[in-house]
């Protein structure tokens, strides 16, 4: 089943939006189960001042993706880039087995925003 | 789960509420404790349900009590008949003709018997609305064909198999015929007179009754042999202490479900009506997998794939949210492989058709009112879901 | 049966009064239907029990839950130790070690593989006291041989089977070696870490549980075949819709023996000696069958010879006119053959002595008071008996 | 299980004795499982004016001594030498598979009695 923070970010996700000019956009697709999850980002002085999303996928992936964008805005991408892998593990409570995919999901939106926005990072 | 939150339940196809009746004939019989082979005076007591059972089943399925034998449930049947008949070939391994669309209790048990044993199978296709073709049946019938096995309702699609007309072709050709008839027993009526098959499955908690006891009907127990051997139970064909309580259960589910299956049919198929048609004037967009009519499918079942969202978050949402319980075509898999259901695969539905189906079950206790606020929920949810997606 | 019965019932050993704690730790769960497949949140509950239960047999026996596997009973998890791990030799069949005081669980299901599938199989004689001797098995010992397969404890005589020794016999030798504990656990600890066998098998409905479900303990799955292919339950090795209703019962069963089995077992030796010291100071003359000593034999079982008497007609006027339920070691049978004891048999008895046997067994709920009152109405029915008989 | 006639014949057998000098016996024997009956009569004009036994055997197999022998006593031997088979077997009641060995008990008393003392039927 699901656990708190999947339910929490799954039925009353706040991050749900477009936005007309982004300053950046990460989109990602998993091939097998065939998610996708596109987000959009406003930067200023290296600062996330606003994240929103757009997900099909299992709910597991929708709540990671509110919880991704939560995580983020507000914050610099230095201060991003520092989390480390546990950090990121735990920021989705506990999964079930079939649920982990996501744990790779929300990694690959830590990296791409870094690697791409890696100027900020310098 | 709770009586009162059944009006939310649709997932009857997975297991059925157990009833008031069945719940009040199995209580007093947890403290009678005698063991039925026993041969003192408290055994009769145990015998005696055990009889009235066999009573019951027959006479739910029109046919003779001593062909009725007890089981641990649907699967233990399904293992029985089918390793019962081909483990007596075992010198002379031969030719399986099932469907891409059985139970994974026919589909691994055959499995097993091809990679272990050298046994050979064809997998028929259904057509695109879910049903296999007697006429495919006929064209896979080899001379050393020594099993028939085709379930008569799919658990998923809740399409019909023609079972009487592979019934009457197995018996032209004198090849055993075994029929997981699971999933019809508790929604259509079986005259097992009038059928013919050779062996026949049923589970009781799916109609209403117990888990962990089902049945297994043997037209001729001379030609199969047992999967449990010990101490002669169930005329030596199947041994191990009774599980009596159970048992006890089975025999008011199967009373019950003889007496009403008319009456629950008339219900399902007037729900099934009025969902269908509430589906259909909603603004979402949905597909129906397998046949809808009266006559090529179960009455409580529907199976639908909807436009723009994955199933398994439909699910998810009218659950955590509204206490739904509904099922899915698609799960995620703990190793990223693909997880999706082998019935709508075989129908060959796309991928995108699969993750974005449910399977919606009701029953008996379900009624249009509940229809109505779950499609008015279930349409709600697909629309946020969409929103979400921003499509 | 009612509870108030229990001073007359001495067939503990055929099975046990449901406990009232196991009773209602079942009642609740008769309704909660949720199938445990499911992967919805009422059906956490239902893998929260199972999960439970798990934990609760693995304490009881000192192993992991991970080893514990559900079944239908001691029947089927003795048929699946069997031919789950010879059917693995199909192609190569070999040689099978027992004893022929098995139960009729594991002998039926050897004499099925000899002579449906080649194996060859080496019966042991056990001594005239019950008891199989490590150095005979050690002396059938070949090359070939795939399985050894002995019981703890005998249902008929109680008598306690070198276990410990065989084992180290078997790991040495690399044999995969079972264990029917189906009349021991309950009675006597079990300690799997210390013991190192690859199977065994309990049932629930012989230690105040309910009928109906039991465990084979499995040390190695990669070594054994399931017997009931299909949807995945118990990590594919025995699909089938779980029995909730019994497994929650087991729970209970098994947690009550855990902590409770050593206390059982001193009532019961306090009831055998006194039984003894009874009937050796009365005047009907008998014969113990089997050894009585602690440590050869369960604390819980008197099997006895008594001259010129029927074991039969005792048994029938023990219940019809005192309500005592006891066993037989021979019955009539419908087609006037012999029907009697093959333990006894194997033990060499005499037909007279085994048709004058009888099986005394008791448990928890015996007290001291009761033994005396059943001894001296056996005497006063075994001298009625001899009376009509004029000798 | 055990019919009311069985259990009433088996608990409370009332033609068990022995006769000092009997005016005839019948003895038989099951070498299958061992049942032995030995019946004494007294005859007096053809007539069975007492009857006793004495059987080691199961349950069923005493009570069917205790209903031959009060069937028998107070009958004519003509009497007895015209029961039929149908007649013979209603005796016991309706018996279990496992019990009805008894009935071939019952009919061999029954043939061993009137063979033995055919004088009376010519
Ligand atoms: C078509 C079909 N066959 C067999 C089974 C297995 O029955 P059981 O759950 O009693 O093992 C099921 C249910 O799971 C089923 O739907
Ligand atoms: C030694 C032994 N093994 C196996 C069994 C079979 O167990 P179950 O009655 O649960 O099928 C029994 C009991 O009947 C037994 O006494």
């Amino acid at each position: 089943m699901y656990n708190d923070i999947i339910v929490d970010n799954f039925s009353a996700p706040n991050y749900v939006g477009d936005l007309e000019t982004a300053d950046h956009e990460i989109e990602i697709g998993n091939p097998v189960c065939g998610d996708r999850i596109k987000v959009q980002l406003l930067i200023s002085d290296s600062q996330i001042s606003k994240a929103v999303f757009r997900a099909w996928g299992c709910a597991t992936s929708l709540a990671t993706a509110n919880v991704f964008c939560r995580s983020i805005e507000g914050q610099s991408i230095t201060t991003i880039s520092k989390r480390c892998t546990q950090e990121i593990s735990s920021m989705l409570g506990e999964l079930e087995p079939s649920q982990r995919h996501c744990l790779d999901i929300l990694s690959e939106l830590h990296s791409k925003l870094v690697s791409q926005l890696d100027i900020g990072v310098a | 789960m709770e009586q009162q939150r059944l009006s939310g339940y649709f997932d009857y196809n997975a297991t059925t509420p157990i009833s008031t009746e069945v719940v009040e004939s199995m209580i007093p019989t947890i403290k009678h404790f005698a063991n039925p082979s026993s041969s003192n005076r408290h055994a009769m007591l145990s015998k005696k349900i055990i009889n009235d059972t066999r009573n019951q089943v027959a006479s739910l399925l029109n046919t003779q009590p001593s062909k009725i034998f007890f089981t641990s449930g649907g699967s233990e049947a399904n293992n029985w008949a089918v390793k019962g008949v081909l483990l007596n070939h075992i010198a002379n391994p031969g030719h399986i003709i099932t469907s891409e669309i059985e139970h994974a209790s026919v589909l691994s048990t055959v499995e097993y018997c091809v990679a272990h044993f050298g046994f050979s199978v064809t997998y028929l296709k259904p057509d695109q609305n879910g049903k296999v073709n007697v006429s495919d049946v006929e064209r896979a019938l080899r001379d050393d064909t020594q099993l028939i096995t085709i379930m008569y309702a799919n658990n998923e699609t809740g399409v019909l198999q023609p079972i009487p007309d592979i019934s009457k072709l197995a018996r032209d050709k004198h090849i055993p015929f075994h029929v997981d008839a699971v999933q019809l027993v508790g929604k259509r009526r079986i005259d097992l007179e009038a059928l013919h098959v050779d062996y026949l499955s049923l589970s009781a908690h799916k109609f209403y009754g117990p888990k962990g006891v089902g049945c297994l009907y043997i037209k001729d127990a001379s030609r199969i042999t047992p999967l449990i051997h010990g101490g002669g139970q169930e005329l030596s064909m199947r041994s191990g202490t009774e599980n009596l309580v159970a048992i006890a259960g089975l025999a008011k589910a199967a009373q019950d479900a003889s007496n009403q299956v008319e009456r629950w049919d008339q219900n399902n198929w007037s729900c099934k009506q009025y969902m269908m048609s509430l589906l259909d004037s909603s603004p979402i967009q949905i597909k129906y997998n397998g046949s809808t009519a009266y006559n090529d499918a179960l009455s409580n079942t529907l199976n639908i794939s909807i436009a723009g969202i994955r199933g398994e978050a439909l699910a998810a949402r009218m659950e955590i949210m509204h206490s739904y319980i509904i099922s899915i075509g698609s799960a995620c898999s703990n190793n990223k492989a693909k997880n999706i259901s082998h019935v709508l695969e075989a129908m060959t539905l796309s991928d995108d058709d699969i993750v974005s189906s449910v399977r919606i079950s009701f029953g008996r206790f379900t009624s249009r009112d509940d229809v109505k606020r779950f499609v008015t929920t279930l349409v709600a949810e697909v629309q946020a879901l969409i929103a979400i997606s921003g499509r």
